[in-house]
C-alpha cells in the first residue's frame, strides 16, 4: 500500500450507547472499513461541545464525525436531536472560518447498525480525502492567536446554540 | 507531581496481535508518551495472571493510572477496575481502549491498524491523566417487580417471581392475561392442548397472594432508576366494578350488541359489546368495549346494568391512574402478526379462503367460531384441499429481512391437523425448513409420513383468474417449484397464510418510556446477543418472550424464568451501584441562565431562585453530559467526561498530528519511530 | 396546469387514438400540454437488450429538450414513461453514469439534471392532480351500466414505487367509478400482454393474451381499458389471431381509458378517435349507454 | 451491500454480470425461493427460470446460461422485481445476459437480437420508431413465411390509419446521431 494517497486523520466521536456499540458489533462481523477514523467515547452525541469539534481540527484533524442514536432513539430520551441542532450551527461556523462545511459530518446508527455505521465511515473517509488536508496546525503555528479566536467564536455562539423550548 | 502511568496491551490470542503489532504499540507507548512508567504486552490481560500482572505493578512501581488497550469497555471494564480496586487504586482511575473491535478486527492493513492502535492508547494515557478518583453510589433495591405483558414469558417471570416470595404486579392491555398462547388450539411438536397447559398457570397467578394483577391497563410513564423506579399505569375503565363483579357472565348472555371480535377471534367469530375475551378469562371480569356498545352509541339499552345481579355495572366510571414502585421491571410485550393485506398477490381480503394464520387457529380450536371444524369461510363446506404458504412477511426485505422462527413448525401443525380432520391435500410452500429444537425434525419426518406434499418455492401468486377449466373456482398456487425447477399451477380450496410474527406497533414507543432501545426490525435489544439476553442496556429492566425477537413456546418460558432469577439476584443482593458519571454545577461560574434546566431529559436539574443557580439533582441524573455540553459559562462539569479529560483525549488521538506540529505529549530526548 | 408532454412514437400513428383523446380530455379539464419539441423515440425495450449507455442517453435527450420553465413530463406511454423515469432514476442514483449520460448529451449541446423533471403518467396526472371533484363536475354522460374491465399492464406500476399499488392498482378503478361505470373484478389488471413477444415468439405470445381476453370475458366485462399502446395493440390487433389459434371468439372492444372519458365528458366521438380500434367498441356503447349525448 | 469479501472471490461470470448491470452485485443474495420463476408470465416456457440462472452463473456455467432462450423470453413486466424477496434488479440482469449474448453471438434459436437490432437501426436513422418498416424489414429478413400469415392483421390497421407508409424523421436528427455515436465511444459498444 505503498503509494501517495492522502489519509485523512478524522476524529470520531461516539455515543456510547448506539454508535460505540455500533462500532463494536462492526468488530465482532468482522466488517472492515477505513482506519482513519479514531474514535472517542462520549456518553451522548448531546455531550459533544462544539469546542471539541473544532479543537480537534484545530490539532490536526481533518475532519470530525459524530455519531449518535437514530432521532427518537436517543437513549437520554432526545438529546441527539440537541446534537443535531449544533451540527447546523458548527457547520454554519466553519464556513464563517472559511473552511469546507463537509469536513464535519453527523450520522446516526443503532446498536445494531454495525454495517451502516461502517459504510458511513468509508464514505466519509472517502469524502473527506476529496476535500484533502486541512493543515490547519501549519496555519495555526503562523497564528498561534487562531484557535483562541476560534474558541472565542465557538464560546460566542454557544448561547444560540441552544434555544430554550 | 507527575502521575506515574502503566499502559496494558492486550494480544487477545491472536484476535489483536494477528492484525496489530502489540509488542510495538507497548514499546512505543514506553517510549514515546508522557508519564508512562511501565507499557507491556499479554497474551490474555482479562486472564487471571494479566490482571495480576496489573495489580503488581500498581503496587511494586507506584502506579497512579492504569491504561488497558484490549477490547471493548462494555465487555471488560469492570474486570479492570476490579483489578485497579484490588491494588488499592481507585477504579475510575483505570482506562479502557478498545483495539480489538474499533481496530484489529475491522482492518485489513497491519500497518495502519498498528498506527491507529497507537492513536487510541495515546489518547487513553492523555486522558487517563486527568481523571479523578470517584465513589459509587449505593441504591436499595425494591422488592417489588413489575411485569408488562401477560403471555406466557410474562407469566413465567411473574409465577417464578411471586413464588419466591416477592411481589409482582402484572400489567396487562387486553381484558385477560394469557397472551397469544390461549388462542391456539395445540403446540407443537407434541400437540398438546394450549390452553390445557396454559390456564393453570393463569388461574395461579390470578390468585397468587404475591400478584397484583391489572389487566385492560397500560404503562404510561417510567421514572427513576434501577432499584427505585415509578411507574405510572393506566388502567382503562371497564364500566364494572372489579370488587363487585361475580363473573357470572348474565350481562354478556343478555347484551343484544353482536360485533365481529377482531382481537382474540382474529375476526373469525363474534363478541358482545360486553364482553370477557374467551371462558377462561383471568380475570373473569367483563369488560364493555365503549366502540360497540349501544348505550354509548345513542344513549339506549343499559340491559347489562339492569340485569346485574351484584349492581357491578358502572356507566360513569373513568379510567384510573395507579403509580407503582418497583425495583425491577420485566417487559414481556410479545408481538402482533403481519399484514398479510400488504402482499396483494396472495389474495388476503379479497380472495374469501385465505386465511391468516391466527384466523386458522381460531379455527381449529374446539373453543372457537367453528367448534374446531375446518371449513370454508362459508362456514360449511370442507375443503377438498389446502396450501400452506410460508415466510408471508419473513424472509422478505420487502417486509421483513427476519426469520420467524416458528413458521416451518405451526406449519407442520397445521398440515397435521387439516390431515387429521379433513381429507384434504395438504400442500406447504416453503423455501427452506427450519425444523431445529428438540423433536421437532422428528415431526417433520412424522408429516412426510402423513402424506402432505411439501413444495419448495416461495409462492409468487394466489389468484382466482382460472386459465384452464379444471382451474375454474379454485385458489390457484402459482409457483416455481424449485426442485424441479418448473413453473407449477396447483390448485386448491383453501389457502392460508403464514404471516410474519412482528414487534408490537407501540414497542419503540414504550421503550422510549423505558429507556430501552430496539433493533431496525423493533424488537427490544438485549445486553448482550449471547451472554446477556435477558437484561437490557437499562439497569433494572429486562427483557422475555417474543418482544425480544421471534420464538417459541419453550424459550419464551426459557426467558421469562431467566429474566425472573436475574430480578430476585437483584433483590436478594438488596442494593445496586450505580456510575458516578454524573454532572455537576459550580455555584460560583453559574450566571443562572437556566439554559441547562430545560435541556435535561430527566429534570434533574432544579434551579434555587434564592441564590439564582441552578443545582443538579445527583440521584436523577443520568450522566448524559448534554448539559456539560451547553452550560455557557463553563459551569457544568461531567464527572469521567469532563472537559478537561476530553480535549486531552483529543490530543492524544492525534498525537501523529500533534507531534508533527512541535511534538506535544512527547518525552525529551526520545526517539520517535513514525 | 402546464405540462410538457412526451407523446411518444405508437401516438403518432398505431395509437393515435390515444393521442387524440388524451388531447381532447386535457383540453377539457384544463390541463396544458406542451409536446416536447422534436422529441425522439425511447427505444421501448429494444435499445436496453443491446448498449446501456446508448439506450439512456437516446432517453435522456428528451429530458433534455424539456423547456426549462417546466418541471413535470407526462408520457401516456407505459414503456415511454418508464424509459424515462429509469433514466432520470439511475442517474440519481449513479452520479458517475449521470456524468457520462451529460457527456454524450453535450455532443449535442445538451444537459440534463438529474431530479430536474418529474416523470408522471397520465392516470396519476388526471387522478391526483384534476381529483374526484373536478372529474364528476364534468361528467355529462354517465357511464351507468357500461362493465369495463381495468387493464393497467405492467411498466406503469412496476417497478418504480409509483402513485399505484404495482399487484392490484385501483386509480383506474377509482376514476371510472367516478364517471359512474361499473368497474368489474379484474384479478389479472397488472399482468402482462406480452409485449413484443408477438415478434419473437407467438404461440407463447398469444397464450398471454388469451389470459387477459379469457379473465375480462368471465367477469362479462363490456370492454377492457388500456393505458398502453402496446397492450392496446396486442388485445385489439391480435384479438381474431388469438381466437384463429386456441379456437375461442372473443370479441372485446379494447379502447383506451382517455377514450371513455371523453365519452362521459360528451365530447366527440370522432375527435376522440373512435373507430380505429379493430374489435369496433361503437356498438357496444350505444347499446349500454341509454342516451349517449354525443353524436356518432 | 456486498461485503469485501467477495471482491476477489466467486465464478468469473458472476463477476461480469456486476460489471454489466448496475444493482448485479445484488445476485449474490438470492435464497434461490422461486419468487421470480412463479411470478413470470413466460415461467412456465423458460429453458431456465430466472432462479436457476442465478444459481448457474454462481457456477460460472457461462455458455450454458448465454444459450439459453430465458432472457429473451424476458418480457420486462417487473413482477419478478417487484416481488423479489432481496430485491435482486432481475430484469435488468436479463438486459444485461441479452447484451452480452448479442455482443458475443451466443443467441440460440431466437430472433429476437434480430428485431431489437432492426428497431434500434430504425431509431439511430430517423430518431423516431417506424412500425410498417420495422415489420416489413423484420420479417422481410427474418421470417417471410410469418409475413404472409401477419397480411389480413396488417391490413385491417392499415385500413384504420394506424400505420403509416413512410417514416417521420426528427427534425435535428445529426443532434441524436451525435449523442448516439458519443455514447458508443465512452460505452465501448459497436453495433
Amino acid at each position: 500500500m505503498a503509494n501517495d494517497t492522502f489519509e485523512p486523520k478524522i476524529v470520531g466521536f461516539l455515543c456510547n450507547w448506539c454508535s460505540y456499540r455500533a462500532a463494536d458489533l462492526a468488530g465482532t462481523a468482522r466488517i472492515k472499513y477505513s482506519p482513519n477514523v479514531r474514535i472517542i467515547r462520549v456518553m451522548c452525541s448531546g455531550r459533544v461541545d462544539p469546542t471539541f469539534v473544532l479543537k480537534a481540527l484545530a490539532l490536526g484533524a481533518d475532519g470530525v464525525m459524530i455519531a449518535g442514536c437514530h432521532p427518537g432513539e436517543c437513549h437520554y430520551i432526545e438529546q441527539n436531536y440537541k446534537a443535531m441542532r449544533r451540527y447546523y450551527m458548527l457547520k454554519h461556523m466553519l464556513r464563517a472560518l472559511g473552511l469546507e462545511e463537509d469536513r464535519i459530518r453527523l450520522v446516526w446508527a443503532s446498536a445494531a447498525e454495525g454495517q451502516q455505521l461502517a459504510e458511513h465511515i468509508d464514505k466519509f473517509v472517502e469524502d473527506v480525502r476529496k476535500l484533502g488536508p486541512l493543515n490547519w496546525p501549519a496555519n495555526w503555528q503562523e497564528n498561534g492567536e487562531r484557535l483562541h479566536a476560534v474558541e472565542a467564536i465557538a464560546k460566542e455562539h454557544e448561547e444560540s446554540l441552544e434555544v430554550l423550548p | 507531581m507527575a502521575e506515574r502511568v502503566g499502559v496494558y496491551v492486550c494480544h487477545c490470542g491472536s484476535n489483536i496481535a494477528g492484525m496489530v503489532d502489540v509488542e510495538e504499540v507497548a514499546r512505543w507507548a514506553g517510549a514515546n508518551l508522557k508519564d508512562v512508567v511501565v507499557a507491556r504486552d499479554y497474551k490474555f490481560m482479562c486472564s487471571s495472571l494479566g490482571q495480576a500482572m496489573i495489580e503488581e505493578d500498581i503496587k511494586k512501581e507506584g502506579l497512579t493510572r492504569v491504561v488497558v488497550a484490549a477490547c471493548s469497555p462494555h465487555l471488560h471494564e469492570k474486570t479492570f477496575r476490579r483489578a485497579c480496586e484490588n491494588a488499592g487504586l481507585n477504579p475510575y482511575l483505570c482506562q479502557m481502549t478498545n483495539i480489538r473491535e474499533h481496530v484489529s478486527w475491522v482492518s485489513k492493513d497491519r500497518a495502519k491498524a498498528t498506527e491507529k492502535a497507537r492513536a487510541l492508547v495515546a489518547a487513553a494515557v492523555e486522558r487517563v491523566k486527568h481523571q479523578a478518583p470517584l465513589e459509587p453510589f449505593f441504591v436499595k433495591v425494591n422488592p417489588a417487580t413489575l411485569v408488562i405483558g401477560g403471555g406466557i414469558a410474562g407469566l413465567q417471570a411473574t409465577l417464578e417471581l411471586a413464588d419466591a416470595g416477592y411481589p409482582v404486579y402484572l400489567v396487562e392491555r387486553t381484558p385477560s392475561i394469557g397472551g397469544h398462547m390461549a388462542q391456539f388450539d395445540k403446540t407443537f411438536p407434541t400437540l398438546d392442548c394450549s390452553a390445557c397447559i396454559l390456564t393453570p398457570k393463569m388461574s395461579e397467578a390470578g390468585q397468587h397472594p404475591n400478584v397484583t394483577l391489572f389487566t385492560y391497563a397500560e404503562v404510561e410513564e417510567v421514572s427513576g432508576s434501577v432499584g427505585h423506579f415509578r411507574v405510572k399505569i393506566r388502567k382503562k375503565a371497564r364500566y364494572v366494578e372489579e370488587d363487585k363483579c361475580t363473573g357470572c357472565g348474565i350481562c354478556v348472555e343478555k347484551c343484544p350488541r353482536k360485533v365481529v371480535d377482531h382481537d382474540f377471534e382474529a375476526g373469525l367469530g363474534y363478541r358482545k359489546a360486553i364482553y370477557t375475551p374467551f371462558p377462561q378469562a383471568v380475570p373473569r371480569i367483563p369488560v364493555i368495549d365503549v366502540e360497540s356498545c349501544i348505550w354509548f352509541e345513542r344513549q339506549k339499552c343499559r340491559a347489562c346494568e339492569k340485569l346485574c345481579p351484584t349492581g357491578a355495572i358502572n356507566f360513569d366510571q373513568k379510567d384510573e391512574e395507579i403509580t407503582l414502585d418497583v425495583g425491577n421491571i420485566i417487559v414481556a410485550t410479545g408481538w402482533k402478526m403481519f399484514d398479510c393485506k400488504k402482499i396483494p398477490q396472495y389474495g388476503y381480503g379479497r380472495l374469501a379462503n385465505v386465511f391468516t394464520a391466527l384466523e386458522f387457529e381460531r379455527m381449529c380450536n374446539a373453543a372457537g367460531p367453528t367448534g374446531g371444524k375446518i371449513v370454508l369461510r362459508d362456514g360449511k363446506t370442507e375443503p377438498q384441499s389446502v396450501a400452506i404458504i410460508h415466510c408471508v412477511g419473513s424472509r422478505d426485505s420487502n417486509h421483513n429481512e427476519y426469520c420467524s422462527g416458528i413458521c416451518c413448525m405451526a406449519a407442520l401443525k397445521f398440515g397435521h391437523l387439516v390431515l387429521e380432520k379433513t381429507k384434504a391435500e395438504v400442500y406447504s410452500f416453503y423455501i427452506d425448513m427450519r425444523t431445529n429444537q428438540k423433536g421437532y425434525e422428528e415431526f417433520y419426518h412424522r408429516l412426510l409420513e402423513e402424506g402432505m406434499h411439501f413444495v419448495r418455492g416461495k409462492v409468487a401468486e394466489v389468484t382466482d383468474a382460472a386459465r384452464r377449466p379444471e382451474e375454474a373456482g379454485k385458489l390457484i398456487i402459482q409457483v416455481e417449484d424449485t426442485l424441479m425447477g418448473k413453473q407449477r399451477r396447483i390448485p386448491v380450496d383453501m389457502v392460508i397464510l403464514m404471516g410474519a410474527l412482528e414487534p408490537q406497533a407501540d414497542a419503540k414507543e414504550l421503550g422510549l418510556k423505558l429507556g430501552i432501545s430496539c433493533s431496525m426490525a423493533g424488537w427490544y435489544t438485549e445486553r448482550h446477543p449471547k451472554l446477556d439476553p435477558v437484561a437490557t442496556m437499562t439497569d433494572g429492566i429486562f427483557v422475555a418472550g417474543v418482544c425480544q425477537g421471534p420464538k417459541d413456546i419453550p424459550a419464551s418460558v426459557a426467558q421469562g424464568a431467566a429474566a425472573a432469577a436475574r430480578v430476585m439476584a437483584m433483590i436478594t443482593k438488596g442494593d445496586v451501584m450505580i456510575e458516578p458519571v454524573v454532572a455537576s454545577i459550580i455555584e460560583e461560574k453559574c450566571s443562572g441562565c437556566r439554559i441547562c434546566n430545560n435541556l435535561c431529559p430527566y429534570n434533574a436539574i432544579e434551579y434555587d431562585a434564592e441564590k439564582q443557580v441552578s443545582r443538579v439533582i445527583t440521584a436523577m441524573c443520568k450522566g448524559c453530559g448534554t448539559c456539560v455540553a451547553a452550560c455557557p459559562a463553563g459551569a457544568i462539569t461531567g464527572a469521567h467526561f469532563s472537559n478537561e479529560q476530553v480535549f486531552a483525549e483529543i490530543e492524544g488521538i492525534l498525537w501523529d498530528a500533534v507531534h508533527g506540529n512541535g511534538g506535544a505529549g512527547v518525552k525529551e530526548g526520545q526517539p520517535v519511530s513514525a | 396546469m402546464k405540462y410538457a408532454y412526451y407523446p411518444g412514437c405508437s401516438l403518432e400513428c398505431s395509437s393515435a387514438a390515444y393521442d387524440m383523446s388524451v388531447r381532447a380530455v386535457a383540453d377539457l379539464l384544463g390541463i396544458e400540454l406542451r409536446e416536447i419539441d422534436d422529441w425522439n423515440c425511447c427505444g421501448a425495450t429494444e435499445y436496453f437488450s443491446q448498449d446501456e449507455l446508448t439506450a439512456c442517453a437516446v432517453i435522456a435527450r428528451n429530458l433534455a429538450l424539456i423547456e426549462p420553465q417546466l418541471d413535470q413530463v407526462v408520457a401516456p406511454c407505459a414503456a415511454c414513461y418508464l424509459n424515462l423515469r429509469k433514466v432520470d432514476s439511475l442517474m440519481k442514483e449513479d452520479p458517475a453514469l449521470a456524468d457520462k449520460i451529460n457527456q454524450c448529451l453535450a455532443a449535442g449541446r445538451l444537459h440534463y439534471d438529474p431530479g430536474r423533471v418529474r416523470v408522471r403518467h397520465l392516470l396519476d396526472l388526471i387522478h391526483t392532480d384534476i381529483g374526484e371533484t373536478a372529474i364528476k363536475d364534468k361528467v355529462v354522460q354517465p357511464l351507468t351500466g357500461l362493465r369495463v374491465a381495468c387493464y393497467y399492464g405492467c411498466q406503469i406500476v412496476r417497478p418504480y414505487d409509483g402513485f399505484d399499488n404495482p399487484e392490484q392498482p385501483v386509480k383506474l378503478d377509482e376514476l371510472m367509478t367516478w364517471v359512474g361505470a361499473e368497474v368489474v373484478d379484474f384479478p389479472v389488471k397488472a399482468h402482462c400482454c406480452g409485449g413484443h413477444m408477438t415478434q419473437i415468439s407467438e404461440p407463447q405470445a398469444f397464450e398471454l393474451i388469451r389470459r387477459l381476453l379469457h379473465n375480462a370475458a368471465e367477469y362479462r366485462a363490456d370492454l377492457i381499458l388500456c393505458m398502453c399502446p402496446m397492450c392496446q395493440l396486442n388485445l385489439d390487433a391480435y384479438q381474431n389471431r388469438v381466437n384463429s389459434f386456441f379456437g375461442t371468439n372473443y370479441q372485446i372492444p379494447i379502447i383506451f381509458f382517455t377514450q371513455l372519458l371523453g365519452v362521459a365528458f360528451g365530447l366527440d366521438w370522432k375527435k376522440l378517435g373512435f373507430g380505429k380500434e379493430i374489435v369496433p367498441a361503437e356498438p357496444v356503447l350505444r347499446k349500454k349507454l341509454t342516451a349517449p349525448a354525443a353524436t356518432a | 451491500m456486498v461485503g469485501t469479501t467477495l471482491e476477489l472471490r466467486g465464478s468469473p461470470f458472476l463477476h461480469e454480470i456486476i460489471q454489466e448491470v448496475p444493482g448485479g452485485e445484488r445476485i449474490v443474495r438470492c435464497l434461490q425461493c422461486g419468487t421470480c420463476g412463479g411470478s413470470c408470465p413466460n415461467g412456465a416456457d423458460m429453458q431456465y427460470t430466472p432462479r436457476t440462472i442465478f444459481a448457474m452463473i454462481a457456477a460460472n456455467q457461462r455458455e450454458k446460461v448465454l444459450k439459453a432462450n430465458t432472457m429473451w423470453f424476458c418480457v420486462s413486466c417487473y413482477f419478478c422485481v417487484s416481488r423479489c424477496p432481496q430485491k435482486i434488479p432481475i430484469t435488468d440482469i436479463m438486459y444485461g445476459l441479452k447484451r452480452i449474448a448479442i455482443r458475443e453471438r451466443m443467441y440460440q434459436d431466437t430472433d429476437a437480437p434480430a428485431l431489437a437490432k432492426t428497431f434500434t437501426d430504425l431509431l439511430d436513422k430517423y430518431g423516431r420508431s417506424f412500425e410498417l418498416g420495422l415489420a416489413s424489414r423484420y420479417y422481410l429478413f427474418n421470417r417471410p413465411i410469418a409475413m404472409l400469415k401477419m397480411g389480413p392483421m396488417g391490413l385491417s390497421m392499415f385500413t384504420r390509419g394506424r400505420m403509416s407508409l413512410v417514416p417521420t424523421k426528427i427534425k435535428n436528427i445529426e443532434q441524436l446521431q451525435s449523442i448516439i455515436r458519443k455514447a458508443r465511444e465512452l460505452g465501448g459498444t459497436q453495433q
